[in-house]
């Protein structure tokens, strides 16, 4: 049986924000009503950035409010999408007059309540544009169906477009940038053990002590099969493959690579994981141009790891390394 | 040449009328709406109706509307302040509802057409066609009868009457069906010998229409929910 | 039984270094022999830094050596002191000409060592001096023993040692202030659940469902007693409670104060703690001028928490607020 | 007024002589000295002190040293490198034994006296007494043999003998104490019986240097370890 450091299983979102705003007073500020989270000192004449998404992802996305990255963050509970008003007060509360991007990971009830927020904010004349997130390769099926689930390269997307945002250009050139990167990352997970809902007492699914699942979601979903157990190496191997393979990297090639903690991966383990995937990916002559290793987009307590490899286009570069203050990403 | 019936206005106080029949309406049944969705769904529905309701009313005791558009836009905001996926769907369908009426309380033509816009909103959203098991089923017919209803020119309290039955029959029909939207579409045929809920609230929500136009002294029968 | 992500127990340790210096190379530097992380770019004229123990407290020490921190991390073997050789060898890359302070959290065997690469160092004609950390309330008896354990008061001691050393400060003053930090900050941790070794397959030791080990440490040592599993704002108190009084702390005192993740706490659960240690402290008057909250002292994947208290003198928090840049300490 | 033997030269080449019958000595004893260390410790020492030559062997290997200096100090640095209690201390205990002598070869007197040293340097980092079934019950009867052999004038391949035994005899001592320092002062009364690893290994390395000043032809018979 699993235990957690909680108090009501209600509160757990609306207080955690609160101990996150505490603990940066001079980064972010939590308004528990309507619910989002934006820059104590919103910024001024820039395109806005908002992003947000159900909760238990955490220091996604309101650990990335701040000056180089979002203006504000919309938590919804656990693993729900936050409300269309709620996303729409957070719309608004982005705009400094120069238009909002939503971004926007790909959920059937994220997708829905921003495109409503965005409609709603264009009654009270705030222009928005919606980078879609989909990068999660074991989703990636011809059929007809909601498309790639919106993962880990949400971060790279919030970074990206928040350097640009800052750096002053428009609403429509934030947009364009934040969709190509979405449309060139891709994102493969595993997991040796499913997260646990705050009150549950047993993880969302459970595995054999010899099974590995691969492909897994940020939502307790279970994965789309089953490798054996095996050494970091190997098992880092077979996230790296299929997106090197997918990507179309080759010798010479040079990536953004993102080797994110699901929330129960401790940090030795976690950069052993990030060696074998530099290594994989040097030993293929793909240079790691950038590297971020840490649990970023988690999913609870869920013991696994995710990478994600988007192709370093030379004018991302600068984008990337650009400053940024946020209470989980600061250089 | 037939004379229609677009241009006569609903009752005066439609819009409060509705909304107090509404609250009336769903008070003692998101129970048996949350029963529904848990047969054949995720179970949450009966409490995102409930939140949204009691948003509403909240909102409407702090600011009493002041007219039609008033009314139903607290309605809205409180579906759209709520979760699920008939959270935002509901509360879209209610913001054109809501601004139907050119000014104060809708003509019967004014409904309508708002009824026609939201049940496309509705699906503009949610890509749900008739037979999907959803609100849509619901709404698509009441929409059309409501359609005919005025181009026949059948006076205000007649046409909603028909509309509301016509929902009714939608949102029954629903109960054959294996759903192809939304979270009852996971679990394929199990769904199937179960009413869908949102079909069912939405065809509630028509009942109370007319009841509201029709006047005081009548009782919106949902005893047809408990199949 | 736990599983974890790794290749062979015996290279966690050096694997996970390669990693992280892979992931900041424009931080910090590697080198598996003698086996010390030092700064990408060696401070020049400055007093240095060295502190160093055993490893599975990741990101300590190793994520906090750069600008404003550490110069130089000497990790040893999981819970195990590095040799003395190896602080030797860590104590002389530190020097830059004014002598070098050794930050030891006090434990038998790094003491010794520590105490032993002085020496040694000494020959090179390095001048050294020591800070000792040893905050661990749990482990203050009256008893005549190895004294109480040095836990994550040894972060807030390198940023400020660390800062003092950035600014010229000369090895004397450096050293005194590390000194002055570690005689007033106390920390005291509790546990859900103990770490797994790597390699290992059962944690260190286990609790009963109702059972929360109060005192802990961070080697996998049990704690100093047991008491009821509880919310979190009634564990959390049990620590707070205990290091008030221990520091005196009433209406008008002022802390900086460290809610620290020992490895497999998320960050919702993390934060849910940092409000009620907040709430705690505010609640008695007390204003806490600064806070950090995350994981930077574990105990592998222990679940469980420590809450560090520091009177905030008005001179330590511009020490505390100066900037910093490592890989897991930035600002 | 006697005639110490102070400055009597040791053998030519003793610390390539001594290191080479340390290494041979230890080669396949650190098996037993580590089973000691498990019934009354945490089991590594064997291991600690194989690694210890290992790379003291490494290092000569690379660089041969050229005096007696040069090889005690391989040695010492093979155990600084060491993990354990035992690593530094016996690190630490041979930097003073190459320290010595002032240059080329120790005399006996120089060699007393680093002895003398090194038990102090132990002392001081280890806070170990007489008693409390450690390295120190081995070293400390040594060096106080061997000041007692120098100060009576007895020739180097005596007094180094007589230091062995005593060693030997302070290492066996162990046997029936109970550890207060150490990792065997944890298990209390478990540890009684078991002969303290630590000190073994300490007469050993006394009886290598005795050997090496007896000359070639000669073993150092450990099998009293195995108890
Ligand atoms: N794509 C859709 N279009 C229209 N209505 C839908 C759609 N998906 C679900 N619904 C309606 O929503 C109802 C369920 O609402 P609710 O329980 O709030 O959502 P969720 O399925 O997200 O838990 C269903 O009974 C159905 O009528
Ligand atoms: N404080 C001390 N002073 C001197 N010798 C000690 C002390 N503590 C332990 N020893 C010696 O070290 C030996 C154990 O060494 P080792 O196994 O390497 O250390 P550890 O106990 O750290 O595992 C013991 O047998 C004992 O002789
Ligand atoms: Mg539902
Ligand atoms: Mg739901
Ligand atoms: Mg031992
Ligand atoms: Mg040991």
């Amino acid at each position: 049986m699993r235990r957690q450091i909680l108090n009501s299983p209600d509160d757990v979102v609306s207080e955690a924000l609160e101990g996150l705003a505490l603990a940066h007073p001079s980064l972010i500020v939590y308004r528990p009503d309507p619910g989002i989270v934006t820059r104590a000192v919103p910024a001024r004449n820039k395109v806005g950035l908002v992003s947000g998404g159900g909760s238990g992802h955490e220091p996604l996305h309101a650990g990335f409010v701040g000056t180089g990255m979002l203006d504000v963050a919309v938590p919804g509970a656990v693993f729900a999408s936050p409300t269309a008003l709620q996303v729409h007060e957070g719309t608004v509360a982005a705009d400094s007059g120069r238009g909002v991007v939503q971004i926007v990971k790909n959920y059937t009830g994220d997708v829905l309540n921003f495109q409503i927020a965005g409609e709603l904010a264009g009654d009270d004349a705030v222009r928005t544009e919606t980078v879609l997130v989909a990068d999660d390769l074991a989703t990636d099926t011809d059929e007809d169906g909601p498309g790639r689930r919106g993962t880990a390269a949400v971060l790279a997307i919030e970074k990206i477009c928040g350097a640009s945002a800052e750096a002053g250009a428009d609403l429509g050139t934030v947009a364009e940038l934040g969709r190509r990167v979405a449309r060139n990352a891709r994102t493969l997970s595993l997991a040796l053990s499913a997260g646990t809902h705050p009150g549950a007492t047993t993880p969302a699914f459970s595995l054999g002590q010899d099974e590995v699942e691969l492909g897994v979601g940020i939502h307790g979903e279970r994965g789309t099969g089953r490798i054996p157990f095996a050494d970091a190496d190997t098992l880092t191997a077979r996230l790296v493959e299929p997106l090197v393979t997918e990507l179309g990297l080759a010798k010479g090639s040079s990536v953004i690579a993102i080797v994110n903690g699901l929330g129960g991966t401790y940090p030795l383990e976690l950069h052993v994981a990030a060696r074998a995937v530099h290594r994989g990916l040097t030993g293929r002559g793909v240079t790691v141009a950038r590297s971020l290793v840490g649990g970023y987009v988690t999913s609870l307590d869920m013991h696994g790891l995710s990478v994600t490899l988007l192709p370093a286009d030379p004018d991302l570069l600068p984008w990337w390394d650009a400053p940024v203050r946020t209470p989980a990403l600061t250089w | 040449m037939t004379t229609t019936s677009a241009d006569i206005q609903l009752v005066p106080d439609f819009g409060r009328l509705w909304v107090d029949t509404l609250f009336e309406t769903f008070l003692d049944r998101t129970g048996a709406l949350g029963e529904l969705d848990r047969r054949a769904g995720d179970g949450d529905f009966g409490t995102n109706v409930s939140s949204a309701l009691r948003r509403a009313r909240q909102s409407i005791d702090v600011a009493p509307p002041s007219d039609y558009s008033g009314w139903l836009t607290a309605i809205s905001r409180g579906f759209l302040g709520t979760g699920g996926t008939s959270g935002p769907l509901f509360g879209m369908f209610f913001r054109d509802i809501a601004r139907c009426a050119a000014t104060g309380e809708p003509t019967l033509g004014e409904f309508s057409s708002g009824l026609t816009a939201g049940l496309a909103t509705v699906q503009r959203y949610g890509k749900a066609q008739v037979g999907h098991k959803t609100m849509v089923d619901a709404l698509a017919p009441a929409a059309g009868t409501l359609e005919s209803a005025v181009a026949a020119g059948a006076a205000p309290g007649t046409a909603l009457e028909k509309t509301a039955r016509a929902a009714v029959g939608g949102a029954r029909g629903t109960i054959e069906l294996i759903a192809k939207r939304g979270r009852a579409s996971y679990v394929g045929d199990v769904a199937r010998g179960v009413l869908d809920p949102g079909a069912a609230a939405a065809a509630m929500l028509l009942q109370a229409a007319a009841l509201a136009q029709a006047g005081p002294g009548g009782r919106v029968d949902t005893s047809w929910i408990d199949g």
